[in-house]
């Protein structure tokens, strides 16, 4: 499997493909159906200062190719994210990429310094673009000064590489991008959801109890693929990849696009298998298009 | 074992308005154990819809390595559905959840089943396995409309069958917590799936009696992963403490969740 | 019919129905299939001061529910379109939208004058959110003071009331919004397309020749309703809504959301009749819901 | 004119490796009439895939109201389009386009037909026209490889019939360019559908003789609306004349567009 290796700041992954936060939970459901160690990463659901229960439900809604979730963040708080969840994840052999949210700096600051202690946290995500979370949040993916001053100070605390989340709510994802670099983050992940919303249409309300909910899912992958694309070629920092992955060919597509790894989210529900199968899958892919090892894929778009 | 397998549709016909009756095999078959558990299924290869449907599990047939559903066809990903044939394949996810206790009751003693509309389909096992074990059963279900009666027959074969109309056209006019009170029914353990205003009805009259509920939430995973179809539960000082409708239900006690 | 009747400034519909611009032509394929009277209104495709060719080929792309497209506003020119289409319209009962596009205000302003004095043109729509032409034009999109700047420039000049076609890639639809208005905008048209891109598996590179595209389709119907349920609910101008419509649920969604008449772009290349079925279908639909006007339901889902 | 019907297959065949043979009936056949005609085929009722696939002509039964189509499962539509079995419908827009000219040619000259790949359809019945209108004709068909190969039989029936592969597995190894040079084949009027690079060598060698191509492009509309699918005009001093490629052609006569 030496030819799917890839190597990111902190994260030495047996190969690029991980699920995506929120889409995996901590791992216990999906250990039930395969051996995580598998996996080339985990990203965990994030984890904030204190316990959340989240948002009311309905939390989902289906939509064309797509859907919308409204989950609201809800985690037990990290301290019992440290202890208990990632305690339990130490029985793999796979490295965490543990997804940090607040609503304010300090809540991030206390969150990754914390969590960043954890054994098997190779690295952090910083959640700075959950659209469902409405106290603040959405500002630190929109504005690249308040997100380039909360990359500065995680940086500070955190005891392995941050990767930041990118929000595709934006008009110049390069701006982004750029100054999160320059505030000295070791990475990013992204596309995080686009804000979508749908109404029923006996009701007229909005079917989501949130009423906006992130748009994930295959209908988001042009938008992800344009925005890695051009982000890639602006920064020097890696890239995860996600956004509607579903294949080994849209794993292929993303690496193409620039990213040097690739998570999956939605396609766990649809196919609780889709990582390991994928895995499986790619070896064999790569070959029939010429590859000789995975990395040769990455930013070959523009390359 | 959660397992996920094509299996082959070995029937499928209308029972009722918008009611249909699909039976599929498969090795699957064998992890079905409690009645009131589902499957997810995917109804198409393709992206749309994208999302898995819950349904229930209705009969189970380990011999044959058979499981029959009863849905109702209205949304896009339930309409499909109804076009498979025999031989077709249906993907299946399962079996998933917690289904109803049926050691909280003894042989000899009374349950009553209480059902409305697509929330009777589980209870047909659930009254077979009752049966089987010596517990005396009675059935009270509700439907909307007489053309929406469904199952009667199979459930009169296992016990006393009350079916309710909406609208009067067939059986007893009203709720069926009208029913259970005009006929006086008494029993020892209640069970019920149906719509969310008749359980919260069902818990207000009957909650200080053994009764066990199942719920439905729109669901993502399906298997406990992503957080879409929690509750809160009834005794939560913090606010924050949470059963998941898929992997913690969709079965649970009367006052252990919030409706 | 009087139940689909909808009044928007310069424009009396006979239904609120009418294709998207650049979905549709100046109408001459559609009008071999059926009889353009039926419609409620015509968003005819963009016209720019001098003629354009467009972008190279390919100019389009498949995404799944979706689909990519870098046309380039190829067209005849504001001249051509005047004396030969808008003309050949005229043997129509329909009112026109002319959309107006440019790389600089003075083009604009050239086009808005000329067009709106067409005896059909009913309305402009100002293109200021197309995603596939380099030179300047996406500013006008994502910036709201030149926006706004741009509005009351062609105001001036037009004989016909300015509706603004909003680009959904913006960080915040809503202040874009506000601004158009307080710059004299008669009302909105949104959205338009968000930009994506997809690349083949097996060269690597974009399938686009112009690299990027605009996303179009039912795959984006979940952004346009959450960005119209926001704007319609901020501003006092009429929403004309559009964006993955292919049905006649869709369009009611679009009208709960806050649209006051809805746009079909992408679907009339799926199903070349969907506007009149859909026109057609819509007094049923409407009745089976409850409503003896449609009217009725713009804005239910916030009213 | 062009029609929207939803049309029953009658005959669905792979015919050699990835290539598939279907045959459609409807009224919409009666519409049909130049060979090099094209319909625009939506292959599922869902939103993946959205647009409509669009595939030659390639023999007309106005008698049975039959047409039939020869097409490459590769992608995703394609792929969908052959599990298609008898009695199923496909949604068809169509006839589009305009085909091969006829009416170029006169009765007793010699037509040379050349088709590469999935281009080689749309020839047999224009061959069959031709034929039927006293034209002699020839064919040149290249394929990548033995497996690859179709349709010889029916076209060896209505005239001379040289095949060709790159790799040499069957008939003569080489380009068709080659082909018709090593035979030395003489001829009124060609007439060729094929990837572009085929079509550019015919222009270079055989552009100052009658010649039409026929044209591939990505397609949106199928109908001329949406401006996808335009070619540059080969005589454009302004730069922004154009054709397009599914309402002006998809047959050009050479030096028309610019290839
Ligand atoms: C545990 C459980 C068991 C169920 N058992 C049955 C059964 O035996 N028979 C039956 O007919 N129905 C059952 N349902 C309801 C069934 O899941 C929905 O009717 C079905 O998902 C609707 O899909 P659709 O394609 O018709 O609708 P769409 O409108 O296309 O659905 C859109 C989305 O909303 C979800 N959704 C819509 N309605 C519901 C609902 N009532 N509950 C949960 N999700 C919903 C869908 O799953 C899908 O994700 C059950 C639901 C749950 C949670
Ligand atoms: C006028 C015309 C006639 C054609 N006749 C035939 C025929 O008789 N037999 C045959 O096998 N093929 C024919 N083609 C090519 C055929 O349209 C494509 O092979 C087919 O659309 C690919 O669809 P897919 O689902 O396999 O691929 P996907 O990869 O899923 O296609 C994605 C998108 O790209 C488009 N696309 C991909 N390849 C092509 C192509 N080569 N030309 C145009 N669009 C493409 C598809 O239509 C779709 O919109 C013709 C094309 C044109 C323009
Ligand atoms: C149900 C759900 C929950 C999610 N929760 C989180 C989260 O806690 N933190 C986060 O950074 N992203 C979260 N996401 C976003 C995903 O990680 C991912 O960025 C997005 O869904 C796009 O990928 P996909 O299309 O493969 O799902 C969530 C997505 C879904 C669908
Ligand atoms: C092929 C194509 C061409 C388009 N050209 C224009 C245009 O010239 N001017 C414009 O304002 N919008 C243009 N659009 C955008 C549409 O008018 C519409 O806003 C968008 O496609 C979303 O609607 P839909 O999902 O129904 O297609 C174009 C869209 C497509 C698909
Ligand atoms: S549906 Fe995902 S946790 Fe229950
Ligand atoms: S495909 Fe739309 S103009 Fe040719």
């Amino acid at each position: 499997m030496i030819m799917l290796q890839v190597n990111l700041p902190g994260l030495s992954l047996k190969n690029p493909i991980m699920p995506a936060s929120g889409c995996f939970g901590f791992g216990r459901e999906y250990s039930k159906l395969y051996d995580l160690s598998q996996l080339g990463s985990i990203m965990i659901k994030a984890s904030t200062q204190e316990p959340r229960f989240g948002n009311p439900t309905p939390r989902v809604a289906e939509t064309e190719a797509g859907m919308l979730n409204a989950i609201g963040l809800q985690n037990p708080g990290v301290e019992k994210v440290v202890s208990s969840e990632l305690v339990w994840l130490e029985q793999y052999d796979v490295p965490i990429i543990a997804n940090v949210a607040g609503s304010q700096i300090e809540d991030y600051v206390y969150v990754a310094e914390k969590i960043s202690q954890s054994k098997n946290v190779h690295a952090l995500e910083l959640n700075i673009s959950c659209p469902n979370v409405k106290t603040g949040g959405i500002a630190f993916g929109t504005i690249p000064e308040i997100a380039a001053q909360l990359t500065r100070a995680v940086k500070e605390v955190s005891d392995v590489p941050v990767y930041v989340k990118l929000s595709p709510n934006v008009a110049n994802i390069v701006d982004m991008a750029k100054a999160i670099e320059q505030a000295g983050a070791d990475g990013l992940t992204m596309i995080n959801t686009l804000i979508g919303m749908r109404l029923d249409i006996k009701t007229g309300k909005p079917v989501i109890a949130n009423k906006t909910g992130g748009l994930s899912g295959p209908a988001i992958k042009p938008v992800a693929i344009r925005m890695i694309y051009e982000v890639s070629q602006a920064v020097n920092i890696p890239i995860i990849g996600m956004g509607g992955v579903q294949t080994v060919d849209d794993v292929i597509e993303f690496l193409y696009a620039g990213a040097s790894a690739v998570a999956v989210g939605t396609a766990n529900f649809v196919n609780p298998f889709v990582c390991p199968e994928i895995i499986n899958q790619l070896p064999g892919r790569l070959k029939e298009l010429g590859f000789e090892h995975v990395t040769e894929c990455i930013g070959r778009s523009w390359k | 074992m959660i397992k996920q397998e094509l299996m082959v549709v070995t029937k499928h016909e209308k029972i009722a308005e918008h009611i249909f009756q699909l039976t599929l095999q498969g090795e699957l078959v064998s992890e079905m154990g409690n009645p009131g558990q589902f499957v997810h299924l995917k109804v198409t290869e393709g992206s749309t819809p994208l999302l898995r449907r819950p349904i229930s599990i209705s009969e189970i047939n380990l011999e044959k390595k058979q499981f029959t559903m009863i849905y109702r066809a209205e949304g896009a990903g339930t309409q499909l559905l109804s076009k498979k044939k025999t031989e077709d394949v249906v993907d299946v996810l399962g079996p998933l959840g917690n289904g109803f206790p049926i050691d909280e009751i003894e042989k000899g003693q009374t349950a009553l089943l209480v059902g409305g509309g697509i929330g009777v389909p589980p209870l047909l096992e659930l009254s077979r396995q009752l049966v089987a074990k010596g517990v005396s059963v009675q059935h009270v279900l509700g439907f909307q409309s007489k053309s929406a009666v469904f199952l009667e027959e199979e459930f009169s074969m296992l016990g006393k069958t009350i079916i309710t109309t909406d609208d009067g056209t067939y059986g007893y006019q009203g709720f069926v917590t009208d029913a259970i009170k005009d006929h006086d029914i008494q029993f020892d353990t209640m069970f019920s799936c149906g719509p969310t205003p008749m359980l919260k009805a069902l818990e207000r009259l009957h909650g200080h009696k053994p009764l066990f509920l199942s719920l439905e939430e729109r669901m993502g995973c399906g298997i406990g992963a992503c957080f879409a179809c929690v509750c809160h539960t009834g005794d939560d000082p913090t606010g924050t403490s949470y059963k998941k409708v898929c992997s913690d239900g969709p079965v649970f006690k009367a006052g252990e969740v919030v409706l």
